[in-house]
């Protein structure tokens, strides 16, 4: 299962699994979400090297999820991992390698 | 923290019902954009759409009107509202299979009327929603769960199609050309007439798998690595041709 | 309602609930047994909550689908909160992942926990096979089908690819399943 | 939600009027300002005068591709704010289906009119038959209801569209007049009064679309462009539109609710006739082009000396169940004459005790009354 | 015309295969080497395993445009010496009843199954329902007749498919299998014998193809390419397919043939269950997968001393009064569970002067025997 | 006295049930021509067609199999036929309303999928049988029924719509053209695929009376008059070329 | 049934016998009576045997068809041997075109010849108008509606450039028929 | 009315007048003939004067009611009147003005 690391990622964990399941519940869901499972999104981590991120807005532009903003103020983008459904497509195409996916196992 | 867009978001809606990786969300997001450029007003846009993961586009993610209605006829009822209400700006998102195979008649109809709808068809080759069987839009060859020697027969090309039939803008870019989609979407918006822009969207669960693309991004690279201005196939042979997908805009 | 045996398999959507279901049903059809499954379609068998439901008897079925598990597996805690209350007491039998899933206490049915994802990981190196292993328990625990009548389910309805893989989950399960069980 | 009354749009007094043509004002005058439709025969004059009115008072005509097209611009244009209808015939007909469970499903308010032929299939196109009643209830999948009106007469294919267009504002319903070739093209005196009673579609700010305290309420109905952000589905539905296809109660709540809307209010939908009937001991149960042909007979009987009577329906669905169930406990014999093979005899069967014979005709002519009074005699 | 005993083609033997699969190879037993389709929930399982095996053996598979053009294509093929057939689902079913119609009318074989999902409209498409009973019979305009049966295990989504192509060939008619989810998705055992009695349709070289002696005979059927210089219309026709537009007798004859030619031979069409009604005071009518939820409940209720029993529709069209109004002499009251508003309990009410309660239920989910076992108690 | 090519008519048909002077009569005929000429083995052909008077042309005057359908699926029962029995030659033979407007969904797929259907369009412009209403071949402004005051949509060019779609053979012929209309369908019958003539083909009750040619040789010769081939229009003017209807082979 | 009066019209498709039923029937409704009309349409309208039919009436009419004619208007030998055993006896009238149509002798109805056409021709120099010319003759005979009353249907239903052309040939019937019934 | 003169046309009118009458009752009507009328075909008569025709065939070709033949020997062109509706098209396509219409009165 793919999700990301991102060390400035500083929500408590759990809230934002509770949140998280609360948004699919609450949506719809008669076509799911294939690779994602309950289980899955347990820890999810975005890492953005600022330092390599050149705000270029690519992985925002491709996102499926609408989880990538940019902050008008500071230039930072910002994943909001509470829609994130990990497809990967965000750190495929940074032309940075600034999103790194994990692999993070069930539990 | 919030999503991008949110403000053309209707209030209540959660996560999309998308796969992970589904094209149809960054189309999702990339039509927002184009909206959110020209400062549409939301409260007189209409969105209209059939039946199938891309009708799910428009409705109810969009915060201004939207009519999901039934499997192929969205450009009828879309005819009836425009032709009633003219100060609605009306723009039809649904799905390859929902605009091209079942809604056939109507997409061609609506485009020799030159009625001012904007049409949108999130082309990901399949029948998502039902599993994956073929669609008109498959190419020849291909894996689907109705064809599993490969698809016997030609797919439309749905510009020429439409072209045909007499639209008057017509375009076809990638999700993976985000930025030429946006500016197309924006063409259209502007265009006083049928506008039909072929929106190229991968869908991962139901094309990707079946065709060696494992992966959400092994469909994007794909799509990338394929996607091919006019200017561009201008050099290639043949068999480089046959293998590449021309986007850009047909008639303006 | 003599000579029917109610089996639920749950887990969330990915586990291969819906294929040992069908490996099952199977079996007890190899077995000569009437048997009726069901499962969780669309939506959810690829969703969170995932079941697979099969009724054997020796006699046409009446109501084909469950009304009273005789055995669950739960395969995740969500499947385990769900539908352990549901399982008949006294006779009833919970077969659970040891390593997901924390039982409730107070229920008066059989427990048998098994580290069924632990060991497919591990020793398998795979953890799809845990669904496998988990059928190897239950064949131990309950001969609800005979060991040859799953082998053949195996090899009707996976891919040449995996059959091997397969065979080999079964057997530890039933190995696990000894265990347990003796 | 209410009534008001206004000018109508066609001068006050007394026309010659084909039923065809009369529909047409009738719709005009409830205030049909979009008409989609896809020529069929018999009623083809009927989209022909529109187009003409229409253009004339500046309504919206347009000729679709087919006759799903049709109906499902029809149903675009109504959530766009319009009175909106269709007209077509059998084959047209059984072409609409899905979109007519559309409107039932969704609550869109639309008038169909179809001009019954002589059927099935294409059959005999020109000619006259009443073979699409029970379709009229059953024609799309699942459990709906609608509203189906049966006029006798051209003055009542004006007063009748007028009414469906009500009927249809006010429950959200489609309403469907079930007339047949030989109403459509009979030319009448009709009388057009000065001023006509129209219903609009209740509304209410930010109130919900769908859903509406009580199970059999009928929710505000806003339209596209007012702001409301509507979001319309043909799936299962909560109160504000949101799809709920994985939730029993929302979908047992749902259907549940758009059926009882109609038969909860049946009353106020269903007008029936007595003609009669009070010492009648036979009575003959007739709608549409046939009920003036049993009239005609009844009254002649009458003149032998046999006590029968007639009752006769205006409206079809939701069926007259409770009209029906008093004759057949007054009367020894009821007798359906019906250009069809007994559809609504049947529909009678279920409600009384006595017997019920069907006098079915398909020859796609219309029943002579000498063929009523004939089986009159007999039985 | 006459049946004979083949060779099946899937090999003698005890399988587990879901409904809709075993409706495939009912089919392919029957002889049908045509399928056009397409996909739709809770369907598409059927087609896709159609297309796999019509592949194996040489047949046709074809995916169509819509559903319309499937079953159009299913008659086509038919006229052209198939065996051939379409499934669908709710919204696909409501699409194709003008062809339907067509098939009545021009006396074409072909088999449609029905995988009813919780409607009305779009609905809940992964759910079940079976909501489209009447219209199975109403659908399509006119006065026309088909022959529907009613599977309750997945070994009759293999035998009443099997039989529906019989029938088929036999009367030319439209035969439909009215499925749903519940029974298309459950996997049961089946057993597939060696042989299969399999009817073939009749031919008589230069014999009328529209008409026969006797007002409800099933005349003989050429195919296209075999020199009969076949003449098929929808339009109303003589025995030798000449339309007959204007002909008040060629209209009344063929309607009342395509119609008697199936009720005249109903009591070798229709087939019912009964269980434990000898000495009921009350009865279950059940059909479907609702019938297994009835036996069951039953069977318990008898254990409690209850005097129940049920009958099983297994056809449901055309409609088995006979079993019902019998049944209606016996017992007091009649209890109907459907997964509808009661549409099979308002044809039951049709032929029975005891009680019928409707126990309905339109929440996407099958019916619990606790629901019914409740509403015995309670009456 | 016998009639022209009686051998072909079926047996029991007397006159047609046309218009005097109905283009449809003059194609009836010249069909059966090129069915002559290429000595076709008429117990092995299929005519399919829909409903309309166009309809009529095949069905059921042809002495082989005729299978006259419903509005507007003509071609989804053709390919039903043709996919089961390929040894029959399938000739749809309909309506411009039927095959272009109701019909045009099956049109485009059949066309996508080539299959090998010969597919003759009576084009009168407009719907001759139910009372001469508007079609989607009819010019814009032209008076029909329900255009009192002139068509206001642009008409199907059918050519280029079905060419958009995919077909094989594509041809535009005026019944007034006899001779390159016979040569045209002869074509077709040899081309393996979709094949698919435009017939313009004059109704002087419905169309001519509404719109200033009386009498059936007003219309034939007004047609005599407008049909140029592509080659003879290269000269003209815009303003010339677009009373012309530009005839000709667009696809072979 | 008193107070109800059945006129049958009927020749061939193009003699004007559906215009003549509109007028007939409009102006019926200019008078103020209940008026229920029906005529052959589609194949028939345009087709050999054509007639319009209209039911007078002081109040609601019943069955709206024709059941037994009052008076017939026949037109052509055709419409009169199809229609002319269908008239009322003894009160009966038949107006037919002297011209075109030869009448049965045996017939108990009064039967009035109206050379329609031959005036039509040479008095109008339009064979067209001879359907006028048999309602001036009707009114003249039977006063079943206003002089006016026609006038004024004339002038609703018949495009203004043949109006006056109309008129005169009602006048001209008119006088033919004070001739023929005075 | 428009029928045609043709001197040499020899079958005796009556018969071709019952002929006439019988086919369009045998075959099938919903579309009606328009112009034709029931009293009008009471005489038509062709005129071919062979003098003129070339034997070209364009009349044969666009004659919808396929009325008119060439006699294989002798290469004349021949009309069936029985079929033949008086639209008028083979006169006025005919480029010999080899066939004549006459305007025929009813009677
Ligand atoms: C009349 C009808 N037929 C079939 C269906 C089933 N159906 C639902 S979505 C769909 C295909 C959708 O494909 P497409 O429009 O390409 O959308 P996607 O899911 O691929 O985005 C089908 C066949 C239906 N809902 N209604
Ligand atoms: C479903 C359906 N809708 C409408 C009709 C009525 N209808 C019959 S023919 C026709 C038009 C035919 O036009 P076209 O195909 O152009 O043939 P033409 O008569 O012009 O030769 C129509 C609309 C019908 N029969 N069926
Ligand atoms: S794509 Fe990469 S470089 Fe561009 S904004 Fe996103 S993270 Fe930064
Ligand atoms: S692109 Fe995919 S992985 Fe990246 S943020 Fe969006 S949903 Fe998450
Ligand atoms: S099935 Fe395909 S199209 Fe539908 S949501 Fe999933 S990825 Fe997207
Ligand atoms: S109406 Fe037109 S198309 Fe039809 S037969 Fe007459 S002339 Fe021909
Ligand atoms: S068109 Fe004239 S010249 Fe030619 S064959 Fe006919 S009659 Fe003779
Ligand atoms: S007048 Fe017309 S129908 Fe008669 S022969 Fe000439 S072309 Fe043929
Ligand atoms: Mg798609
Ligand atoms: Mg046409």
């Amino acid at each position: 299962m793919m999700t990301k690391e991102c060390k400035k990622e500083t929500a408590p964990k759990i809230k934002r699994k509770t949140l998280s399941v609360k948004a699919r519940k609450k949506g719809f869901s008669p076509v799911e979400y294939g690779l994602l499972k309950e289980e899955a999104i347990k820890e999810a981590e975005h890492c953005l090297g600022l330092r390599e991120c050149e705000s270029c807005e690519i992985c925002s532009l491709l996102c499926p999820d609408l989880c990538i903003t940019r902050d008008e103020k500071t230039g930072e983008v910002l994943i909001d991992l509470d829609y994130c459904k990990g497809c990967g497509i965000c750190a495929s195409v940074c032309p940075k390698g600034a999103i790194e996916m994990a692999l993070e196992e069930g539990k | 923290m919030v999503r991008a867009l949110e403000k053309y978001i209707r209030p209540g809606v959660k996560s999309t019902p998308f796969c992970p990786g589904c094209g149809h969300g960054i189309l999702m997001g990339l039509i927002l954009r184009a909206i959110d450029d020209l400062k549409m007003d939301m409260k007189k846009m209409l969105f209209v759409s059939g039946i199938g993961c891309a009708a799910w586009i428009p409705s109810p993610h969009y915060n201004g009107d939207t009519l999901h209605t039934l499997h192929g006829r969205a450009l009828a009822f879309a005819t009836g509202a425009k032709l009633y209400n003219p100060d609605l700006c009306v723009m039809v998102v649904s799905g390859d299979g929902d605009l091209s195979s079942i809604g056939g008649n109507h997409l061609i109809h609506a485009a020799r009327r030159d009625i001012d709808l904007k049409v949108i068809c999130a082309n990901n080759m399949i029948y998502g929603m039902t599993g994956g069987q073929a669609a008109s839009t498959t190419p020849r060859g291909s894996k689907t769960s109705t064809t599993g020697e490969g698809n016997p027969y030609r797919p439309f090309d749905l510009c020429k199609l439409v072209e045909g039939a007499g639209a008057t803008y017509v375009s076809r870019f990638s999700v993976t050309q985000p930025i030429s989609l946006i500016q197309s979407i924006k063409k259209a918006l502007l265009h006083k007439g049928f506008s039909f822009i072929e929106a190229l969207s991968p869908c991962p669960t139901q094309f990707g798998r079946r065709n060696l693309l494992e992966r959400p991004e092994d469909m994007i690279k794909d799509l990338i690595r394929r996607c091919i201005l006019e200017e561009e196939a201008e050099g290639l042979t043949e068999e480089e041709r046959a293998e590449k997908i021309i986007t850009g805009e047909f008639l303006s | 309602m003599t000579g029917i045996k109610q089996v639920r398999l749950s887990g969330f959507g990915g586990q291969g609930v819906v294929l040992a279901g069908l490996l099952l049903g199977q079996a007890g059809v190899f077995d000569g047994k009437y048997i009726s499954g069901s499962n969780s379609y669309g939506a959810q068998a690829r969703g969170s909550g995932c079941k697979s439901e099969i009724v054997f008897s020796d006699g046409p079925v009446d109501f084909p689908h469950l009304t009273t598990a005789d055995i669950l597996i739960a395969m995740s805690q969500g499947a385990y909160n769900s539908y352990c209350g549901d399982v008949r007491e006294e006779s009833g039998l919970i077969l659970y992942d040891q390593g997901l899933v924390t039982p409730k206490e107070n229920l008066r049915v059989r427990h048998l926990g098994i580290p069924a994802t632990d060991v497919s990981v591990k020793r398998l190196k795979n953890k799809q096979a845990a669904n496998i292993v988990f059928l190897g328990v239950l064949i131990e625990a309950t001969r609800i089908v005979s060991p040859g009548a799953i082998r053949k389910a195996i090899s009707t309805h996976v891919s040449e690819r995996f059959r091997s893989l397969n065979l080999k989950a079964l057997r530890t399960g039933m190995e696990l399943g000894r265990k347990a069980h003796g | 939600m209410a009534s008001r009354w206004v000018k109508s749009p066609f001068p006050k007094g007394t026309y010659y009027f084909s039923g065809n043509e009369a529909a047409a004002e009738g719709a005009i005058a409830a205030g049909c300002r979009f008409y989609a439709g896809y020529p069929i025969t018999p009623s083809s004059e009927l989209m022909e005068r529109m187009a003409v009115r229409l253009n004339e008072i500046g309504g919206v005509f347009i000729q679709m591709e087919d006759e799903i097209a049709s109906i499902s611009a029809v149903i675009g244009a109504s959530w766009a704010g319009a009175r909106a209808m269709t007209a077509t015939s059998g084959p047209g007909f059984s072409l609409m289906q899905e979109s007519i469970g559309y409107a039932a499903f969704t609550e869109t308010p639309c008038v169909i009119i179809d001009v019954q032929r002589a059927g099935p299939c294409t059959g005999q196109a020109t000619k006259v038959g009443s073979g699409d009643i029970m379709q009229a209830k059953w024609g799309s999948h699942g459990d709906y209801q609608v509203i189906a009106l049966s006029p006798w007469s051209s003055q009542e294919m004006y007063d009748l569209t007028l009414r469906a267009f009500n009927l249809s504002e006010q429950y959200r319903v489609p309403a469907m007049v079930m007339a047949d070739e030989a109403i459509g093209h009979l030319r009448e005196t009709i009388r057009v009064a000065a001023k006509v009673e129209v219903w609009d579609r209740k509304k209410k700010k930010g109130g919900a679309p769908f859903d509406i305290e009580g199970e059999d309420g009928v929710p505000p109905m806003p339209s596209f462009g007012e702001g409301e952000r509507l979001s319309v589905t043909g799936s299962t539905h909560d109160a504000y539109g949101f799809r709920k296809t994985d939730d029993p109660k929302a979908h047992a709540r749902l259907v549940e609710r758009i059926n009882k809307k109609i038969l909860n209010h049946k009353r106020s939908i269903i007008e029936t006739e007595d003609y009669l009937l009070e010492d009648a001991e036979m009575a003959v149960v007739a709608y549409g082009f046939t009920a003036r042909t049993s009239l005609y007979a009844v009254k002649r009987m009458r003149k032998d000396g046999t006590k029968v009577g007639m009752l006769r329906l205006k409206t079809l669905w939701p069926f007259p169940d409770e009209a029906v169930a008093e004759i057949g406990k007054k009367v020894k014999k009821i007798i359906v004459p019906e250009m069809n093979l007994g559809q609504v005899a049947g529909e009678v069967k279920k409600y009384v005790p006595c017997d019920v014979i069907s006098l079915s005709q398909t020859n796609g002519e219309v029943i002579q009354p000498d063929t009523i009074m004939e089986m009159l005699r007999k039985i």
